[in-house]
C-alpha cells in the first residue's frame, strides 16, 4: 500500500519515458492519473488508519515496529562488517500520526501541482518526469521509517527542484536553483555524518545489531553506552543535534538559513513554489518532529528556550520582511518564513497543544499557502508581473478571483472559521503554557497584527481603491458605463476559468471546513503527539502550570 | 666473493618456478595477449582498428576466466616470495581487467584517435602491458617486483600518453609525465634501498619481521617514509605528488585519461595498501597526535590536503577534462581515508569506492568523449544546451557527477557511506577529517553540477542544431554504465561483501 | 698502503658517495633546462640507488642488491629509450628541448 | 436531549449565516438582489428571539435563570501531565443573553429593512445584505458563546464582517483605509485579549466562563494575583478595541465610511458594545486593580470623545464621537463595580443611537448624501417624522428625565460616586467628573446638532459647489435620482425611526421615570458576586467601612434583605432602592461598593439632571439665541479648538509613531534581510569581482552559488592554489622536493625535542 503510493509516480515517470515527448497532453493526462490514483490511495490509507495508536516508538520490549500502521518492513541491505557486526539497512515502511497528516497533504499538493502545471509548454516530457521523480522523493520521505531510506529519499529530493527551478524557473532561476542546492545539501551532509554515527551508537534490542530504524533509534533504552552518541558522550550528542536541527532547519526554513527560500520562490514556476511551500517546507519540521527531537530528547530539553526564539524571530522578522516587499510572490514567500515560524514555535512548547498546533500548521500551511500561490499564479499569468502596486481596483473587474482571494487572505492572516486560526492559537495556546515559551509566546502574538497589516495593506493595493494609474492592464468604459478591463497579450478568461478554479475550490472547502471542524485531521494526531510528548518531554510534563 | 651456485641448486630454482608459474597463468596470459596483439596488428595492414579492439577485449575477457580459476586456489606466496596469490589481488585483478575493457571500448569511440593515422596496434599492446603491470603491482610482496611492476606501468603510461605524435599538448603531458614519474620513481627506488639496508630484506612480510623484531632509527626511517610516499603519492595522484596529474590527463588523449585516473590510481592504491598495512610494523599506538611520527599521519595529512586542494581548484577549471584530473585528486583523497582507519572495514571501503569510482568516471570521461566527438572540444563553454541535444546522454552525464558528488541513490554514495562508516566506526577520533571530507564534497557540488548547470540550464550560443545522434554500441554502453551505478547504488551487497571477502588477507595486520 | 686504504673504506664511504650522486640528480633535474641533462639527472639518482644496494648487499650478505641494481640498470636503459622518443617528439613538435618552455597546460 | 430554547437559540444563531451563504453566492441571480431573503430569514430571526425573550424574561422572569450546554469541538485525548483535554463549544442562555438576543436581531432586522430603501440602487445591493447577515450571525456567536475560545473567535469575525461592511464603497481609498485601520486596530486590542485567555487557560486547561470562575474561587490560579489583575487588564484590551475605548478609539469614527445603516447597526448599537458586553461575561473575575484601569479609562475615553465632538461638522462624527462617549460610559459603569447599571446603558444605548443614526441616514439620503451639518438647517418642516424620532432619541442620549437614557445614564453616574467615595476619594473622584462633564458636553453637542440640522434656514446654498458634486458621487455608487427637493424618507425607513423611538421612553424598562433600579432590567441582570479573593486588607475604604461590612454580612445571613441591615445614615436612601431581594456579596469591596451606589442614587439624579439644564441651556444660548457667537468663541480659543477639531491629534501621532515606526523597521529588516543575511552572497560578489579572473557569468554563478562566506575563502584559496599548478614541470618537482624535505625537518624537529 505505501510502496504503491510512494513509487507510483516513478511508474508513472517510467511510463511517460516511453510516451514521445511530442504528445504533449496524453504526458499530461498519466501524470494526473498517477497523482489522482496517489489521492485514492491517500484517502484509502486514511480511513483504514487507526488513529489510536499511537507510533513514534517502539513500546519497550513490545513489538520491533511500534504501534506503527502499514508497516512494509524487508531487509534492504544486509552486510557483514566484521568486528562492526552486520550492516542491517531495511526498506521499513510505516505511518503514524505525524505521517498520514503529512502524506495526505502531499498527495493533495500533487494533485494540485500537476493540475497548475498544466499550462507548461516547454520540455514537457523532461518537467513531467522530474515532477513525478519529485512527488515520490517527497512521499518517501514521510513514510520511511529507515533513517537510511530516509535519507536516500531526502537527498532524491535535491536533483528534480534543481532542474524544476533551473530550467523551468523564471529569469534569475540558475541563481536560485544552485542557491537551493547548494543550501539544502550543506544542511543534508552533516546528516549523513549524523546517522552513521546514530547507526553505530544504537542496536536493535530485538536482534541485538546496530540499526538505522528510527523506531529504534527513538527508544533511548538502545543506545550504547560509550558509543559516540551513546547517552554518555554528552558533547557530540549535542553537536549531532545541532547538526540534524541545523539541516532540517534550512529546509523550514529558519531565520538565519532562509535566505534561500524568497528567491526559490520567485524564480520558480507556479506548480513548484505550490510544491516547495506546500511540502517541501513540512519535510525541514516533520525531520525535527521524526528524527531530531526524538532521537535527542535531552538535548531538544535544553534547547527549547532557544528553538522558541528561532521561532520567534522567524515570526517577527518574517512578517516585518513581507510587510516591506513589493513583488507579491516574494510577500507569500516571507509569510511562509513567518508562518513557519509558528511551528516552530509550537514544536517548542514541547506539550501537547503546542505540538498539536505545529502539526496542524504544518499541513494547514501547505494547504492555505498552495492557494496563495496558486493565486499569485493566476495574477502573473495574466499581467506578466507581480508588483503589488500596479494594479489596484481589481476587485471590480474580477469579483470570484477577489473573492478567492480574500478567503486565502484571511486563512493566512488566521482567521476563525478558517483552518489557519486554530493551529495558530494551538500554537500560541501551548507555548504560552509552557514556561519556558511563556515570554516568547508573548512577543511572538505581535506577529498576528503584523501579519494582518502586510496581508490587508496587499491586498488594499491590488483589489480595492481605484485601478492605479501605471496599471498593468487598461481600462474602458462602454456605452452603459460598464467598465471592463483587460490585460495586454492575455486572450484567456479576466476572470478564474474552469482550471483554476478545479485547483482552488477543493482548497478553499477543505480551509473552511478545517477551521469549522478541524478533527477529522486533528484526530488522526493527537495519539502520536501525546506519545511524542511522552517521548520527548518528561520535564515539561512536571511544568506544565 | 659470491660463489657460483651448484647445479643441484639450479635444479631447485627452475622447479620452483615451474612451480610457481602455476600460479602466475593471467599474467602470462596477458603478457601472451600482448605479443599476439603486436604480431595481430603486424600481419593485418592498417584498415585492423576494428578487429584490433574486438580482439583485445577479447583477450581480456579471456583472461576472467583464469583468474576465476585463481579463485579456488588456496593463498600463496611463490617466485620466492616475491609475489602472493590472494584474494587481494583477485580482486585488483578482476578491477584492472575490466578497466582495461573499458579503456577500450572508450578508445573505440573516441574520435581524437580515430583520426590518427598511424596503427592502434601499439596503443592496445600497451594497453595490456599496463593492465599486466598494474595486476603486478596489486599482488607483488617484494620491493623489486614492486618497483618492476610500477615501472612498467609507468613506461606503457609515458608512451600511451604520448600516443598522439601531432598533438603538442599530447607530447608536452608525456614529456611532462615522463620526467616527473623518473624522478619521483628515483625517490621510491632510494627510499627502497635504504629500507633494504636497514632490513637487509625485500620481502616485505620479512621486512615487517625485522623492523618489529630490532626497531629501527627513527630519522633514517623517516626519510625512508617519506622518498616511499614520494613515489606511492605520485601513482595515486595525491597533494602534494599530485602536480602532473591536471596537465597529463589534460594533454593525454581522453581514453588514456580516464585509464590513468582510474587504473593506475588505483594500482597505486594497492600498492599502498599491501606495502602499509604488511610491511610497516605498527604498533596500536598509533592515535596519538596528527603530527607523530609515523605513515599515518602522514597519510592523515596527504588525505587532508589532497581533498582540499583538489576540490578548491576544480572550481576553477574551465575545461572539463582538466575539471575531472582535478576531481580525481579529491577522490584520491578521499579514499586515503579509509586506508588512514587502518582496519577491516576501511579497507573493505576503499575497495567498494574504487569499484564505484571506475563505473563513474568511466561514465563521465565515456560521454565527455562522445560529446567532444561533437564539439570538437572539452570546454565548459561548449555543453551548453547540450542537454535538449543529447537527452539520454546528458542524463547519463548527470547521474555519474552526481555519484562523483555522492548522492543517493548512486554507487558513488554507497563508496562515501562506506568511507564515512569507517571513520566514525573509530569514535570521534577522525571526525575532523569526516568534517573535511564531507565540507569539500559540498564544495565538490558546485563544480560538477556546472556541467549539468550548462547542459540544461543554458542556451547554446550556437544556433539549435538538433538532437545529436550517438551510434548504438556507444548507447549502450552509456545505459549500462549509467544503470549499473544506480543499480549498485540501491543494492551494493554483493560488490561489498565481495571487497569485505577480498580484504579478509590483512586480517593480521588490520585491527 | 694502498690496500688499507682501500680496506679502510666502509659503508659511509659509499653511502657518502650515493647521497651525494642522489643530491646532484636531484640537482639537475631541477635546474637544468635541456630534458636531454634532465634525463641524465634522472639516471645519476637511480645509479645513487644503486650504489647503495650493492653496498648493503655487500655488508649485509645476500643477493638481493645485486639483483635489484642489476633489473634497475635493466629498466634505466628502457627508461632512457622511451625518454628519448618523447624527446624527440618534443623537439619535433615545439623545436626545442628546453623543458621549462613547454607550458601551455598550466593552471 | 436539548432544551427547546437550546435548539431555537442555535436556530437564531444559524439563520442568519443561511441568509449570508445564500447571498454571497446568488445575489445576483435572485430578483432584487434578494434583499428580500435577508429580511426574510432576519424576521424569522426576530421572531425567534422575541419567543425566547418572552419566555425566560416574561415568564421565567428569575434572576438565576441560566440554561446551558456544549459539545466537544476538539479532543486532545489524554494529555501527559494533564490527562484527558477537550476544548468545548457551548451555548449559554441567561438573562443578559435572552435581552441581547432580542436587542440585537431587532435592531438588525430593522436595519435590514432600512436598508432595502436606503441602499436602493447600489451597486452590490445584494452582496451588502449577505454581509450583514454574517455579522448578524457572529454578534449571535458572541452573545451565545460560553466560553473564551469561541467568543474569540466570533470576535474576530465580527471583526471581518465590519471590515467588509465598512468597506463596502471599496472603490473609495478613504473606506479602504479606514477598513484596514479598523481590522488592525481591533487586532491590536485581540492580541491583548488572547493573551489574557492564554493566562487564564494556561492555569486551568479550560476556556469556559463557568470552569474558569469556579476555579477561581479555589484558588487554583497558581501565579501570583499580578497575573490575575494582568489577566483582566489584558481582557480588557480586546474591549477597548472592539468598544473603542481609548486609546484604539481611532477607528471608529472612520469606520463612518461605511454605509449608515451599517453605522447605525455595527458602529453604534451591536458590535462596539460587545466589548462592554464581553467584560460584563467575565467581570467578576476582575480584581479590583482592573477595575480601577478600567473605570479610569471608560471615564477618559467619556471625557474626551465628548470634548472632540463638540466641534466636529459631519453629522455622523458626531455622533460616532458621542458613541465613543456612551461606551465610555458603560465601560465606566462596569469599572465602577456597576455592572447591571452599564449593561442597562448598553442597552438603552442601542435603541436610541441605532434611531439616531438611522435618523441621521435618512437625513443624509434626502440630502444626497450631504453629511456636513453646516450646510444642512432647516428640515424639521421637510422631514417631520425624521425630526420627532431623532429629537427623542437626542434627549434620551442626552439623558433628559423620562427616557430611557435618564435611567440608565444615571444609575451609571451613581455608581461612580458610590465607587468614588468607597475607593476613599482622591483621585478616584475624577471618575465621576469626568462622567459628568461628558454629560454637560453631550447635552450640549446634541442640542448644537439638533439645532444646525433641523432648524434655522436652509444652507445647503452656502455649500461650496465643487465639494459637493465629489461627496454626492464618490459616496453614491452611482447617481440614480439628480437633485431634486429634499423630501420625507419613505415608509421601510420610516418605521425604524419610530419603533426605535418608542424603545427610547422610560417606561419600557421602568414604571418609575426617576428609577431605572425598579425596572424589570435591573431585576434580572444583578451585579454578580467576584470569584476573586478580597485583598481588601490593604484598602481604605474598606477599612473605613468594615464594620458594617461585617455586620451586613452578618445579618445578610438570617435574613436576604441585606437593606435594611444597612446603617441608619443610609436607611433613607436604602429604602427608596427596588431592590427587594438583591444578591448576597461576600466579598465586603463589592459589597460596599453596591451599598454606596444606592445611597447616591438621588445626588446622582441631582447633579446629572444640573448637567443637563447647564448643557442644553449652553446650546440655546450659542445656537438659538445667538448669545455667543460659535465661530467668534472658537477664534478666542483657537488651539482648545483646534486641538478638539482634530481629535487630540491621536492619528497624526499613531501615524507619526506606530505605523510609520513598523514601516521603517521592516524597511529596515528588509534590507538587513537582501543584504546582510543574504549577503554575504553579494558582498562577496562584489569584493570578489576584484579577483575575477574569468566570466563574469560564471564567477557571478560561483560567488552567489555557494552562498556564505565560505565561498569567498574556497574561491581566493583555489585562485591562489591553482597558480601553483605553472605548467613547467621543474617547478613540480622543485615543489615535490620541497615538500619532503619539508617534512622531514618538520619531524626531524619533533624528533630532536
Amino acid at each position: 500500500m505505501l510502496s504503491l503510493i510512494v513509487f507510483l509516480p516513478i511508474i508513472a515517470g517510467l511510463v511517460i519515458l516511453a510516451v514521445p515527448s511530442s504528445q504533449k497532453q496524453i504526458i499530461r493526462i498519466v501524470s494526473l492519473l498517477a497523482a489522482l490514483a496517489q489521492g485514492v490511495l491517500a484517502v484509502l490509507i486514511w480511513r483504514q488508519y487507526d488513529p489510536t495508536m499511537a507510533g513514534i516508538v517502539a513500546a519497550p520490549g513490545g513489538s520491533p515496529v511500534g504501534s506503527f500502521q502499514m508497516i512494509e518492513r524487508i531487509s534492504w541491505i544486509s552486510l557483514d562488517l566484521g568486528s562492526f557486526g552486520p550492516l542491517n539497512i531495511e526498506y521499513f515502511l510505516g505511518v503514524d500520526g505525524l505521517s498520514i497528516t503529512m502524506v495526505l497533504l502531499t498527495a493533495l499538493i500533487s494533485i494540485i501541482g500537476v493540475l497548475s502545471s498544466w499550462p507548461i509548454q516547454k520540455q514537457v516530457k523532461g518537467y513531467f518526469i522530474l515532477y513525478n521523480l519529485l512527488s515520490t522523493a517527497m512521499m518517501g520521505c514521510f513514510v520511511a521509517l529507515d533513517f537510511f531510506l530516509f535519507y536516500v529519499f531526502w537527498e532524491l529530493m535535491l536533483l528534480p527542484m534543481y532542474f524544476l527551478i533551473g530550467i523551468w524557473g523564471g529569469p534569475n532561476r540558475e541563481y536560485a536553483a544552485i542557491k537551493f542546492f547548494l543550501y539544502t545539501l550543506f544542511g543534508s551532509v552533516f546528516m549523513l555524518l549524523v546517522m552513521i554515527g546514530l547507526y553505530f551508537s544504537v542496536t536493535d534490542p530485538l536482534t541485538g545489531h546496530h540499526t538505522f530504524s528510527l523506531v529504534a533509534m527513538a527508544d533511548q533504552a538502545n543506545y550504547i553506552k560509550g558509543a559516540i552518541l551513546g547517552p554518555d558522550s554528552v558533547t557530540w550528542r549535542y553537536v549531532a543535534f545541532i547538526v540534524l536541527f541545523v539541516g532540517f532547519a534550512i529546509k523550514v526554513p529558519m531565520f538565519p538559513f532562509h535566505t534561500w527560500l524568497p528567491d526559490a520562490h520567485v524564480e520558480a514556476p507556479t506548480p513548484i513554489s505550490v510544491i516547495l511551500a506546500g511540502v517541501l517546507l513540512k519535510l525541514g519540521t516533520y525531520g525535527m518532529m521524526r528524527i531530531n527531537f526524538p532521537l535527542f530528547p535531552e538535548v531538544y530539553q535544553a534547547g527549547l528556550y532557544v528553538i522558541g526564539v528561532f521561532g520567534a524571530i522567524n515570526i517577527i522578522y518574517g512578517a516585518f520582511c513581507a510587510l516591506a516587499q513589493q513583488d507579491l510572490k516574494k510577500m507569500v514567500a516571507y509569510s511562509s518564513i513567518s508562518h513557519m515560524g509558528y511551528v516552530l514555535l509550537g514544536l517548542a512548547a514541547a506539550n501537547t497543544e503546542g505540538m498539536i498546533g505545529a502539526l496542524y500548521q504544518m499541513f494547514n500551511h501547505g494547504t492555505i499557502t498552495a492557494m496563495l500561490f496558486l493565486l499569485v499564479g493566476v495574477i502573473y499569468d495574466r499581467a506578466h508581473s507581480r508588483q503589488i502596486d500596479k494594479f489596484g481596483g481589481l476587485a471590480s473587474y474580477m469579483p470570484v478571483y477577489t473573492g478567492i482571494v480574500i478567503v486565502a487572505w484571511f486563512a493566512s492572516l488566521g482567521l476563525p472559521g478558517l483552518s489557519g486560526f486554530i493551529s495558530e492559537a494551538l500554537v500560541f495556546v501551548g507555548a504560552f503554557t509552557a514556561p519556558v515559551t511563556r515570554p516568547i509566546a508573548m512577543v511572538s502574538v505581535l506577529g498576528i497584527v503584523f501579519g494582518a497589516a502586510y496581508l490587508l495593506w496587499s491586498l488594499q493595493r491590488m483589489f480595492l481603491g481605484k485601478r492605479k494609474p501605471d496599471a498593468l492592464y487598461d481600462l474602458e468604459v462602454d456605452a452603459d458605463g460598464h467598465e471592463h478591463i483587460h490585460f495586454h497579450d492575455w486572450k484567456g478568461k479576466l476572470d478564474l476559468d474552469a482550471r483554476e478554479l478545479t485547483m482552488l475550490i477543493p482548497l478553499v472547502i477543505i480551509v473552511i471546513a478545517l477551521g469549522i471542524y478541524p478533527m477529522p485531521v486533528m484526530g488522526l494526531l493527537t495519539a502520536s503527539i501525546n506519545k511524542l510528548v511522552q517521548v520527548l518531554a518528561p520535564v515539561a510534563m512536571s511544568a506544565v502550570h | 666473493m659470491f660463489e657460483m651456485p651448484s647445479g643441484a641448486e639450479i635444479q631447485s630454482i627452475i622447479s620452483t618456478l615451474k612451480g610457481g608459474a602455476g600460479y602466475f597463468i593471467p599474467e602470462i596470459y596477458l603478457s601472451v595477449l600482448f605479443m599476439v596483439l603486436i604480431l595481430l596488428d603486424l600481419v593485418t595492414g592498417k584498415k585492423n582498428r576494428g578487429l584490433l579492439a574486438t580482439a583485445t577485449i577479447a583477450g581480456l575477457l579471456g583472461s576472467v576466466y583464469f583468474i576465476f580459476k585463481q579463485q579456488t586456489m588456496p593463498d600463496v606466496q611463490f617466485f620466492f616470495g616475491m609475489y602472493a596469490l590472494d584474494r587481494f589481488g583477485i580482486f585488483f585483478k578482476y578491477f584492472f581487467v575490466a578497466s582495461g575493457i573499458l579503456a577500450v571500448l572508450t578508445t573505440m569511440v573516441d574520435d581524437q584517435l580515430k583520426k590518427h593515422e598511424s596503427g592502434m596496434g601499439e596503443y592496445y599492446a600497451l594497453l595490456v602491458a599496463m593492465v599486466v603491470g598494474m595486476m603486478m603491482m596489486a599482488s607483488s610482496t617484494d620491493l623489486l617486483m614492486m618497483f618492476l611492476a610500477m615501472e612498467l606501468v609507468s613506461l606503457s603510461a609515458y608512451a600511451m600518453t604520448g600516443y598522439l605524435k601531432r598533438e603538442p599538448r599530447s607530447s608536452e603531458a608525456a614529456l611532462k609525465y615522463l620526467v616527473y614519474g623518473a624522478v619521483s620513481s628515483g625517490m621510491l627506488l632510494y627510499g627502497f634501498s635504504l629500507i633494504y639496508g636497514m632490513t637487509a630484506e625485500t620481502n616485505i612480510t620479512r621486512i615487517s619481521m625485522v623492523l618489529a623484531a630490532h626497531g629501527y632509527d627513527p630519522l633514517v626511517m623517516i626519510l625512508t617514509v617519506l622518498l616511499i610516499m614520494a613515489g606511492l603519492g605520485y601513482k595515486m595522484g595525491a597533494v602534494p605528488f599530485h602536480f602532473w596529474s591536471p596537465d597529463v590527463y589534460e594533454g593525454a588523449p581522453t581514453p588514456v585519461t580516464a585509464y590513468l585516473s582510474v587504473a593506475s590510481k588505483a594500482a597505486g592504491f594497492a600498492m599502498l595498501m599491501r606495502f602499509f598495512f604488511v610491511a610497516v610494523p605498527h604498533g596500536f599506538d598509533m592515535y596519538v597526535s596528527p603530527l607523530h611520527i609515523d605513515w599515518l599521519s602522514i597519510l592523515m595529512l596527504v588525505s587532508a590536503a589532497s581533498m582540499i586542494y583538489g576540490n578548491v581548484v576544480a572550481i576553477w577549471q574551465k575545461n572539463v577534462k582538466r575539471l575531472l584530473a582535478y576531481s580525481s585528486i579529491a577522490h584520491a583523497g578521499y579514499l586515503l581515508l579509509g586506508i588512514i582507519t587502518m582496519d577491516q572495514l576501511g579497507t573493505q571501503a576503499v575497495l567498494v569506492y574504487l569499484a564505484a569510482y571506475l563505473l563513474m568516471n568511466y561514465g563521465a570521461f565515456y560521454v565527455v568523449i562522445l560529446i567532444a566527438n561533437h564539439t570538437g572540444s572539452e570546454n565548459l563553454d561548449d555543453y551548453k544546451g547540450l542537454g535538449k541535444r543529447m537527452p539520454l546522454l546528458g542524463a547519463a552525464l548527470t547521474v555519474f557527477l552526481i555519484s562523483l558528488v555522492g548522492l543517493p541513490p548512486t554507487f558513488g554514495f554507497i563508496g562515501k557511506l562506506m568511507i564515512f562508516s569507517a571513520l566514525l566506526a573509530k569514535g570521534s577520533l577522525f571526525m575532523w577529517l569526516a568534517l573535511i571530507g564531507i565540507l569539500t564534497s559540498v564544495i565538490s557540488l558546485y563544480y560538477y553540477m556546472l556541467i549539468p548547470l550548462n547542459m540544461y540550464l543554458r542556451e547554446s550560443n550556437t544556433p539549435e542544431e538538433g538532437v545529436i545522434t550517438t551510434g548504438m554500441g556507444a548507447k549502450i554502453v552509456t545505459a549500462s554504465l549509467m544503470i549499473l551505478t544506480l543499480w549498485f547504488g540501491l543494492f551494493f551487497q554483493p560488490i561489498a561483501n565481495y571487497a569485505k571477502y577480498s580484504t579478509a588477507i590483512f586480517g593480521a595486520f588490520l585491527n | 698502503m694502498l690496500t688499507e686504504q682501500l680496506l679502510s673504506i666502509g659503508v659511509n664511504h659509499f653511502l657518502t658517495i650515493s647521497v651525494i650522486l642522489f643530491g646532484l640528480g636531484m640537482f639537475a633535474v631541477m635546474t637544468r633546462k635541456n630534458a636531454i641533462v634532465i634525463l641524465m639527472g634522472v639516471e645519476l639518482i637511480l645509479n645513487a640507488a644503486n650504489i647503495n644496494f650493492l653496498t648493503f648487499s655487500k655488508y649485509n650478505g645476500g643477493m638481493e642488491g645485486v639483483m635489484f641494481s642489476l633489473f634497475v640498470i635493466v629498466l634505466a636503459a628502457a627508461e632512457a629509450a622511451i625518454a628519448l622518443a618523447i624527446v624527440i617528439n618534443i623537439f619535433k613538435t615545439f623545436k626545442t628541448v628546453d623543458v621549462s618552455s613547454v607550458d601551455t597546460m598550466k593552471e | 436531549m436539548m432544551h427547546s430554547l437550546i435548539q431555537l437559540s442555535i436556530a437564531v444563531l444559524l439563520l442568519p449565516l443561511l441568509s449570508f451563504v445564500v447571498l454571497i453566492f446568488f445575489n445576483r441571480r435572485l430578483p432584487r438582489g434578494g434583499d428580500f431573503v435577508g429580511v426574510g430569514l432576519l424576521g424569522t430571526t426576530l421572531a425567534i428571539a422575541l419567543y425566547i425573550f418572552w419566555t425566560v424574561i416574561v415568564q421565567h422572569y428569575d434572576p438565576a435563570f441560566r440554561l446551558a450546554w456544549d459539545f466537544t469541538w476538539l479532543d486532545f485525548g489524554n494529555v501527559p501531565g494533564v490527562g484527558p483535554l477537550q476544548v468545548k463549544m457551548g451555548i449559554v442562555i441567561d438573562n443578559l443573553t435572552a435581552i441581547m438576543l432580542a436587542m440585537v436581531s431587532l435592531i438588525s432586522f430593522l436595519v435590514h429593512l432600512y436598508s432595502t430603501g436606503y441602499m436602493k440602487g447600489e451597486t452590490y445591493y445584494g452582496r451588502f445584505f449577505a454581509y450583514l447577515g454574517i455579522f448578524t450571525f457572529s454578534m449571535f456567536g458572541i452573545v451565545l458563546s460560553d466560553n473564551l475560545f469561541s467568543i474569540y473567535m466570533f470576535w474576530e469575525l465580527v471583526g471581518l464582517s465590519s471590515y467588509l461592511l465598512i468597506g463596502f464603497y471599496f472603490h473609495k481609498d478613504s473606506a479602504a483605509d479606514a477598513q484596514k485601520k479598523a481590522f488592525l486596530t481591533n487586532r491590536v486590542g485581540d492580541i491583548g485579549m488572547w493573551l489574557g485567555i492564554l493566562i487564564l487557560y494556561s492555569q486551568f486547561h479550560t476556556f469556559g466562563y463557568q470552569e474558569i470562575f469556579a476555579h477561581i474561587k479555589n484558588g487554583d490560579f497558581h501565579m501570583s494575583q499580578a497575573w490575575l489583575t494582568a489577566a483582566g487588564v489584558l481582557l480588557f484590551m480586546g474591549c477597548v478595541g472592539k468598544s473603542a475605548q481609548f486609546p484604539l478609539h481611532v477607528w471608529l469614527p472612520d469606520a463612518m465610511e461605511g454605509p449608515t445603516p451599517v453605522s447605525a447597526l455595527i458602529h453604534a448599537a451591536t458590535m462596539v458594545a460587545a466589548g462592554v458586553y464581553f467584560m460584563a461575561r467575565i467581570f467578576v473575575l476582575l480584581t479590583p486593580e482592573a477595575q480601577h484601569v478600567i473605570a479610569f479609562i471608560g471615564a477618559f475615553t467619556a471625557f474626551m470623545s465628548a470634548t472632540i465632538a463638540i466641534t466636529q461638522h459631519d453629522i455622523k462624527r458626531v455622533l460616532a464621537y458621542s458613541t465613543v462617549s456612551q461606551l465610555g460610559y458603560m465601560v465606566l459603569g462596569l469599572g465602577v463595580g456597576s455592572y447591571s447599571a452599564a449593561l442597562f446603558h448598553l442597552l438603552t444605548h442601542a435603541f436610541f443611537k441605532a434611531c439616531l443614526f438611522l435618523g441621521s441616514g435618512a437625513i443624509i439620503h434626502a440630502m444626497h448624501h450631504e453629511q456636513d451639518m453646516r450646510w444642512m438647517g432647516g428640515l424639521y418642516k421637510k422631514m417631520p417624522w425624521t425630526f420627532v424620532t431623532f429629537s427623542i432619541a437626542t434627549l434620551a442620549l442626552a439623558g433628559l428625565p423620562l427616557t430611557s437614557g435618564f435611567l440608565s445614564k444615571d444609575a451609571i453616574l451613581a455608581g461612580a460616586l458610590g465607587f468614588a467615595q468607597v475607593e476613599g476619594g482622591g483621585i478616584f473622584y475624577l471618575v465621576p467628573v469626568f462622567g459628568f462633564a461628558a454629560a454637560v458636553m453631550t447635552a450640549f453637542y446634541m442640542g448644537r446638532q439638533v439645532w444646525l440640522v433641523f432648524f434655522g434656514e436652509s444652507r445647503t446654498h452656502l455649500k461650496p459647489a465643487e465639494e459637493h458634486g465629489h461627496d454626492a458621487h464618490a459616496a453614491h455608487g452611482h447617481d440614480d435620482h439628480g437633485h431634486h427637493e429634499v423630501h420625507e424618507v419613505s415608509w421601510n425607513m420610516r418605521l425604524p425611526l419610530v419603533i426605535l423611538a418608542t424603545l427610547s421612553v422610560f417606561i419600557v424598562f421602568s414604571p418609575d421615570p426617576l428609577d431605572g433600579g425598579k425596572g424589570w432590567f435591573m431585576h434580572l441582570v444583578q451585579t454578580p458576586a467576584t470569584v476573586v479573593a478580597s485583598t481588601e486588607a490593604a484598602h481604605e475604604g474598606a477599612k473605613l467601612h468594615a464594620p458594617e461590612a461585617g455586620k451586613l454580612l452578618a445579618e445578610a445571613h438570617t435574613d436576604t434583605q441585606h437593606v435594611e441591615a444597612a446603617p441608619a445614615a443610609h436607611a433613607e436612601a436604602a429604602s427608596n432602592e427596588g431592590e427587594g431581594h438583591g444578591p448576597v456579596y461576600a466579598d465586603p469591596r463589592q459589597a460596599e461598593i453596591v451599598h454606596m451606589t444606592h445611597a447616591n442614587h438621588w445626588n446622582a439624579i441631582k447633579l446629572s439632571s444640573l448637567m443637563l439644564i447647564a448643557g442644553i441651556g449652553m446650546a440655546l444660548i450659542v445656537y438659538v439665541f445667538r448669545i455667543i457667537d460659535p465661530d467668534k468663541t472658537a477664534q478666542a480659543i483657537r488651539p482648545l479648538y483646534l486641538y478638539s477639531f482634530n481629535k487630540w491629534y491621536w492619528d497624526e501621532i499613531y501615524d507619526a509613531t506606530i505605523i510609520k515606526g513598523s514601516m521603517l523597521i521592516s524597511k529596515i529588516l528588509a534590507w538587513f534581510d537582501a543584504n546582510i543575511v543574504d549577503g554575504l552572497v553579494n558582498g562577496v560578489a562584489t569584493v570578489f569581482r576584484k579577483f575575477a579572473f574569468f566570466n563574469g557569468g560564471v564567477d557571478k554563478y560561483v560567488v552567489d552559488g555557494l552562498v556564505n562566506f565560505t565561498a569567498f575563502t574556497v574561491q581566493t584559496t583555489g585562485a591562489v592554489f591553482r597558480k601553483i599548478q605553472t605548467g613547467k614541470v621543474q617547478t613540480y618537482l622543485v615543489m615535490v622536493v620541497f615538500a619532503v624535505l619539508g617534512w622531514f625537518a618538520l619531524y626531524f624537529a619533533h624528533l630532536v625535542k
